[in-house]
């Protein structure tokens, strides 16, 4: 029997080292990047394992105020949430009527929305550079929050229908007797019964919009129009010609990482119980 | 109080048809009860009512008004659902006063509605939880209360009580009687509960395969089956089906052979002409009594003491299975021989299309009951 | 009911962006793919299906298709195993399970620059972290090795991808798991199933679909995989990390040298795109299979 | 808070309106520059300066500028589509020449710049990338390729700065004795590696041999002996044990920085090189170059170099050509040159303006230059497309010693013999 109890230990002991260690790299990465960005870029390329001898905060200062990345936040904070929120408005509408809705050609019109997802971004580039310029929007903020509300249509409905059609369609019934029009049943009973749904694909897309860096790359010129991304991958294209810093480098990925992160930290259990419910079903 | 009729209704989903031209007709403050196995239509049929689903063809008329096309709201309804439908994310109260919001009624006027369900109900002190936090059985009430609060013309119930257990259904189907005694609603229910059925139902509606087989009192449908499937979904334990050695007619009806030799003769109420091959006996084991001398010879099987009463397993002469239920507790045993007979009154005899060939044509269609 | 007006009116903003800025430009991308066009001006020649042929003659695109293919297989295959040993482990009753879970997720929140920066100092030869730890743990042999040099740099690149990725499939794997009922485990359990049983015997045929779905979408991925590699690459990226879509974006938009063929790199597109429907059809034909019910 | 550009475009508003209401018709103009730099870098500042002046100068002119980093000829691709307009910009001279300036999108400045202003120019810059006497790119940075190193450690291993490519070797060894590396290499960047083969290719046949070797359509230009040779000796380096072995892996800029911590000597690079080490080296580094040593027997000279030039450009479809035209010119001026020095660091183009101190050595290389010739002996400036897929990763396979000097050989005639049949 002790034997037994022994070597279930040592399975159990095993299983916490594998999956812990694998967690605990998670951790050692966030730590890294947050200590590079406090040592010398000389410490940094000499001794990548070491703890900062004496903190550069001016990395940080160097960052948001030279290299403006104050602008670039505040730019990637509106540009981001606009989008998010369009992107609710425009797409939980959508997805409700594709998964509850009877009507002829429904499911080719849900396939043709999933269609989009095997669309190579870049495949888009110049087309939509051309088209936004027509539009006088090119280099602009709301060029650039149109086009991501677009892009990220496919996948949000693709998401969230997964979400409406778990929904028991009792409720959808008793809303109607209870005298709701079909607006009302979404407004008042199908759209709350959602919401855990509609808040995984708010924070999905605002993770992904506030770190995509390829699409505002093309249709973004001025600095002062620039993402934090773009910050970051114009400190990264610096690095030819002037030199790289890579410290700020570093400070900059911080900055970038940290309202992720802190959102993350809040709502990790609501974005993967979300993930879980709307993606796979 | 509303009548509701049918006329001819069908329903279809593509090629599928699932009812296949209904006619009722419900009249004010009845009881009406649609009973029959899984998949023969019963709930599509309520919906139907409901205006949940478009009607494919025929009519529904409510107080003399066509509601074929109109709106649920419009048709002065209110439904409790199998699952109790409540919205999660409301609390009782919220869940009750809906359909009045939703209706744009003052607030004041909610919320007075509300308090006077739910004390109706025993709810009061329960209103500002969420249905999360209720046990089924109030779940149960707050789906009915959510019903009431509207003062409905008709209530739909699409079995309401297939998710309590055993005993708080027997308690919640005396509730429901209670409720419709002290409302006087025009009520539809749906189960395929058999004793729900007999025991809440002023009318009765069986239906089979999209098709309504009998329409009547719940006695009535007991003791008179239209045909063979009315005659065995009644009844605990079924009747039994007794597969007859012969027949000829008689002067009174037909003389038909039973298992083991023995004979009986039974008056007809439709011609037998041309139809005496494949006919069946249908006896209910409650109709059984032992007689040693009896017409039909049991080896017994399996013997089911119920204290009250006994049920009896066996075979006849020939190998058919049948039941008996006999008063009190039998001294039998398996293995035993038993005589068993029957009155012929209380017999019937099934043709190779079902039909009872002893069915007597009722009153014709009225009140089968007083109103009251 | 829903009427049609209702029906019209939340789908029309949706399928009018959709159409406007993705299916729109999509198919001008089509149409670009039978020129000859550098982009600067106006100087696009026709040129049928002439930039199909020459892709087809290209080796770096079959270089690149092939390190798309070792991403979708040997990166799946990883990333599934890892994902799988992790729901196994986790559901065989952890302590914990919700704040590994979460931990494991993590990379998955934050941007890729700072993720291929931070691989890029842990294979960096000499001074980089695996080479230090390797060295203080006394092999030496094997810390001299450059983790990064054109024969391994890809599958460096992939260990960083797959440890992204593993994150986000358990989460979706898991989540499958949790939903089937926990007597079918403890019937199991009582029959004297292993951990690893239970999850071939139980788990997985329950969570066929999800298995499906997060296949398909593993595939969808590794054919449009762009952003990882290239942001590993650095800013004069290898040829050993080309993927079809970093190949597409190098040919039509430049790296060093002034290439700038946007009809070929159309043709890139379109190949690609093909290559995700073409998937997805056959995964769906291959993987066929009732869905359980419980 | 008000950002520079907006602020100056108020400025610039209000300023074109009261003038408007002044004079009528005014030939006042902004123009639009999109540049190469972002707007942190110190190049950028630089600019902004030389635009100041010109505009105090010149108060007519101000400047629209979009800092669009170095992807600036791309984006320019896309806003030209749309019909954006644009006066003038910048850009490597290289990228310039296969793009804008290829697809004849340049404004022709040959009036603009008379002989004297041409003659100002160090020897062959502006001749380098204008081709049929037409000047549509003007250089206004000079970058040289040479081999930058750490003089400190040539003195303490004893060495001395190497004439031929024997010497190198030697040096090789020398340094190696002394427990360091002579020299390092970026493994990814294929681009800079391509540079030993380029130059070693020139010393022995002369400059603009390698687009000789290409431009022989059957593919036999690959199979000189010249072309092994080259392969053979550069890849020899490593064998030699001038390159450490773990240097493969370095990807850019991780190899360079083995020379800012003192354990490699130089690198066969850019002039670009200190400023880019200047955060982890420090600004007084004693950096030192030497161009690329002659080879025995060989037609070329070690004075024939490769620069990296970054040029100005004017829009053919510019409305404001000639004012854009006239601040091109004075980009190439005394007064702006010495900015541009002062301010960021960087060598420029015109004869006479001394470079930084750190990079006095590579004005000197320029000054004496007898050849100029693009980077990777100007084969990606013709060629790009080859360049870029298939000689510089080629040639980084068998350099970094994946496959043998014989299959590049081969290889390269194969492909060669295929890209001319394709045409």
């Amino acid at each position: 029997m002790s034997d037994f109890i022994s070597a279930r230990g040592i399975k159990r002991g095993l299983s916490y080292l594998v999956v812990g260690g694998w967690a605990l790299f998670s951790v050692f990465f966030v730590v890294w990047v947050v200590l590079a960005s406090l040592k010398k870029n000389r410490e940094l390329f000499g001794s990548p394992l070491s703890i900062p001898t004496s903190p550069q905060w001016g990395n940080f200062v160097k960052t948001w105020v030279n290299n403006r990345f104050g602008d670039y936040f505040l730019n990637s904070l509106l540009v981001t949430s606009v989008s998010v929120v369009a992107i609710l408005i425009v797409a939980v509408p959508a997805a409700y009527v594709l998964s509850r809705g009877r009507f002829r050609g429904r499911e080719a019109l849900s396939s043709f929305f999933a269609f989009g997802m095997g669309v190579p971004f870049p495949l888009l580039f110049v087309p939509l550079f051309v088209m936004m310029a027509s539009m006088r929007l090119a280099d602009t903020l709301t060029g650039l929050t149109i086009v991501y509300v677009a892009l990220s249509i496919p996948f949000t409905i693709y998401v969230l229908e997964g979400f409406f059609s778990s929904l028991p369609s009792e409720l959808e019934s008793a809303a109607v007797i209870d005298g709701c029009s079909d607006v009302q049943v979404f407004r008042h009973v199908m759209l709350p019964l959602a919401m855990p749904g509609v808040a995984t694909v708010a924070i999905l897309n605002f993770v992904g919009l506030w770190n995509e860096y390829q699409l505002s790359l093309v249709l973004i010129n001025s600095p002062e129009n620039r993402t934090l991304s773009l910050g970051i991958y114009s400190l990264i294209t610096s690095m030819q010609y002037s030199g790289g810093d890579w410290a700020s480098l570093f400070a900059g990925v911080t900055i970038v990482m940290v309202p992720t992160l802190i959102l993350f930290v809040i709502l990790s259990e609501k974005m993967i119980s979300g993930i879980t419910m709307g993606g796979v079903k | 109080m509303a009548t509701v009729e049918i006329r001819n209704l069908r329903k279809s989903f593509g090629a599928a048809t699932i009812l296949q031209g209904a006619d009722l007709r419900m009249e004010e403050g009845e009881f009406v009860v649609l009973v029959g196995p899984s998949g023969c239509g019963k709930s599509t049929l309520l919906r139907c009512i409901a205006g949940l689903e478009p009607i494919t063809s025929g009519n529904l008329v409510i107080d003399g008004e066509d509601m074929t096309t109109a709106d649920p709201v419009k048709r002065g309804i209110a439904m409790v659902f199998q699952s109790y439908a409540l919205y999660p994310h409301m609390t009782v109260g919220e869940n009750i006063g809906f359909g009045l919001k939703i209706a744009n009624t003052p607030k004041a006027e909610i919320k007075a509605r509300v308090a006077e369900v739910a004390k109706l109900l025993k709810l009061d002190s329960m209103l500002d939880r969420k249905p999360k936090a209720l046990s089924g059985g109030q779940r149960q009430r707050v789906a009915i209360g959510r019903a009431l609060a509207r003062k409905p013309r008709i209530f739909l119930f699409d079995e309401p009580l297939s998710n309590l257990d055993a005993s708080l259904r027997a308690e919640m189907r005396v509730e429901l009687a209670k409720l419709h005694g002290s409302l006087g609603n025009t009520m539809v229910y749906v189960t395929h509960d058999q004793v729900e059925a007999m025991t809440l139902a002023d009318r009765m509606v069986v239906m089979s395969a999209g098709k309504i087989e009998q329409v009547g009192a719940p006695l009535d449908l007991f003791n008179n089956p239209a045909n063979r499937f009315v005659a065995g979904f009644l009844g605990q334990p079924p009747m039994n089906f007794i597969k007859v050695t012969g027949a000829s007619a008689t002067a009174a009806g037909v003389a038909l052979g039973l298992p083991g030799g023995g004979t009986v003769e039974v008056g007809l109420t439709a011609p037998l002409a041309g139809k005496a091959e494949g006919l069946e006996l249908g006896v209910r084991p409650e109709d059984m009594s032992i007689a040693p001398e009896g017409r039909l010879g049991l080896e017994v099987e399996v013997v089911e003491q119920l204290g009250g009463e006994t049920l009896v397993y066996g075979l006849l002469a020939d190998g058919q299975l049948i039941t008996a239920k006999l008063a009190g507790q039998a001294g039998i045993a398996a293995g035993d021989r038993l005589g068993l007979d029957f009155s012929e009154e209380r017999l019937h005899v099934f043709d190779a299309g079902g039909a009872n060939l002893r069915y007597r044509t009722p009153v014709p269609h009225g009140k089968a009951k007083a109103v009251s | 009911m829903m009427r049609r007006r209702m029906v019209i009116a939340f789908l029309a903003p949706a399928l009018l962006l959709y159409l406007g800025f993705l299916i729109l430009p999509a198919v001008q991308a089509f149409y670009l793919s039978f020129y000859d066009t550098s982009g600067f001006g106006d100087s696009a020649e026709w040129v049928g299906l002439s930039n199909y042929a020459r892709l087809w003659g290209d080796s770096v695109f079959w270089r690149a298709i092939r390190n798309m293919a070792l991403i979708m297989f040997v990166g799946g295959i990883a990333t599934f195993g890892l994902a799988f040993l992790f729901t196994m482990l986790m559901n065989a009753g952890m302590k914990g399970k919700k704040l590994f879970r979460t931990l494991i997720f993590m990379p998955n929140v934050i941007a890729v620059v700072a993720i291929t920066t931070f691989w890029s100092f842990v294979f960096m030869p000499r001074y980089g972290m695996l080479t230090s730890f390797l060295k203080a743990i006394g092999l030496d042999g094997i810390a001299a090795t450059a983790w990064t040099a054109p024969e391994n740099v890809f599958y460096a690149m992939m260990v960083g991808l797959v440890w992204i990725s593993v994150g986000f499939y358990t989460i979706l794997i898991m989540a499958g798991a949790d939903k089937i009922p926990a007597d079918m485990y403890e019937a199991a359990r009582l029959e004297g199933a292993s951990t690893f049983q239970i999850f071939r015997q139980i788990t997985l045929p329950m969570i066929w679909d999800v298995i499906l779905i997060t296949l398909i979408l593993w595939a969808i991925q590794a054919v449009k995989i762009v952003e990882f590699p290239y942001a590993f690459g650095g800013p004069n990226i290898d040829q050993n990390l080309y993927t079809p879509a970093i190949y597409l974006y190098i040919m039509g938009f430049g790296q060093r040298e002034s290439v700038y063929a946007l009809g070929y790199s159309t043709t890139i597109g379109v190949v690609m795109f093909i290559l995700t429907i073409a998937i997805i059809v056959l995964m769906r034909f291959l993987f066929r299979r009732e869905r359980v019910e419980f | 808070m008000l950002s520079n550009t907006s602020r100056q475009a108020i400025v610039a508003a209000v300023f074109s309106l009261g003038l408007a209401g002044a004079t009528g018709a005014a030939t006042a103009a902004e123009l639009v520059f999109w540049s190469m730099w972002n707007e942190p870098e110190p190049q950028a500042a630089a600019l902004r300066q030389v635009m100041d002046a010109y505009t105090a100068a010149h108060p007519d002119t101000t400047f629209k500028v979009v800092w669009n980093g170095r992807q600036n000829q791309t984006k320019l691709r896309a806003a030209l589509q749309a019909g954006t307009p644009v006066d003038f910009m910048d850009q490597d001279a290289d990228q310039l020449a296969g793009g804008l300036q290829k697809e004849g999108l340049g404004h022709d400045l040959s009036a603009d710049f008379d002989q004297a202003t041409r003659d100002a120019f160090l020897p062959g810059t502006l001749e380098l990338f204008n081709t049929e006497g037409k000047i549509t790119q003007v250089p206004y940075v000079y970058n040289t390729v040479n081999f930058w190193y750490n003089k400190d450690m040539l003195a303490e291993v004893g060495g001395t700065v190497p004439a031929t490519f024997d010497d190198l070797l030697a040096l090789c060894g020398t340094v190696k004795a002394a427990g360091k590396s002579a020299l390092v290499i970026e493994g990814n960047v294929a681009f800079y590696n391509v540079l030993y083969f380029s130059h070693y290719l020139a010393r022995e046949s002369g400059a603009g041999a390698l687009v000789k070797v290409f431009e022989d359509k059957s593919g036999d230009g690959w199979k000189s002996p010249a072309v092994l040779a080259a392969a053979k000796a550069t890849r020899g380096l490593w064998d030699q044990g001038c390159i450490a072995e773990d240097a493969r892996g370095f990807q850019y800029p991780a190899g360079q920085q083995t020379i800012a911590l003192g354990d490699t000597m130089g690198e066969l690079v850019g002039s670009w090189l200190p400023t880019e080490l200047t955060e982890s080296a420090g600004a007084d580094f004693p950096w030192g170059a030497f161009n690329f040593p002659a080879v025995k027997d060989g037609a070329g000279q070690s004075t024939d170099i490769e620069v990296g030039l970054l040029s100005m450009m004017v829009l053919k479809d510019s409305k404001n050509a000639q004012e854009a035209a006239d601040f091109v010119k004075y980009v190439g001026s005394e007064e702006a040159q010495k900015i541009l020095v002062e301010a960021s660091g960087v060598g420029v183009t015109r004869k006479g303006v001394a470079w930084p101190a750190a990079l006095a050595d590579a004005y000197t290389s320029a000054e004496q230059a007898t050849a100029l010739s693009a980077f990777g002996g100007g084969l990606g400036v013709a060629y790009p497309e080859f360049t870029s897929t298939i000689l510089n990763p080629e040639y980084n396979n068998m350099f970094l010693g994946q496959t043998t000097p014989e299959q590049f050989v081969e290889t390269m005639a194969a492909k060669t013999k295929e890209y001319w049949a394709a045409q």
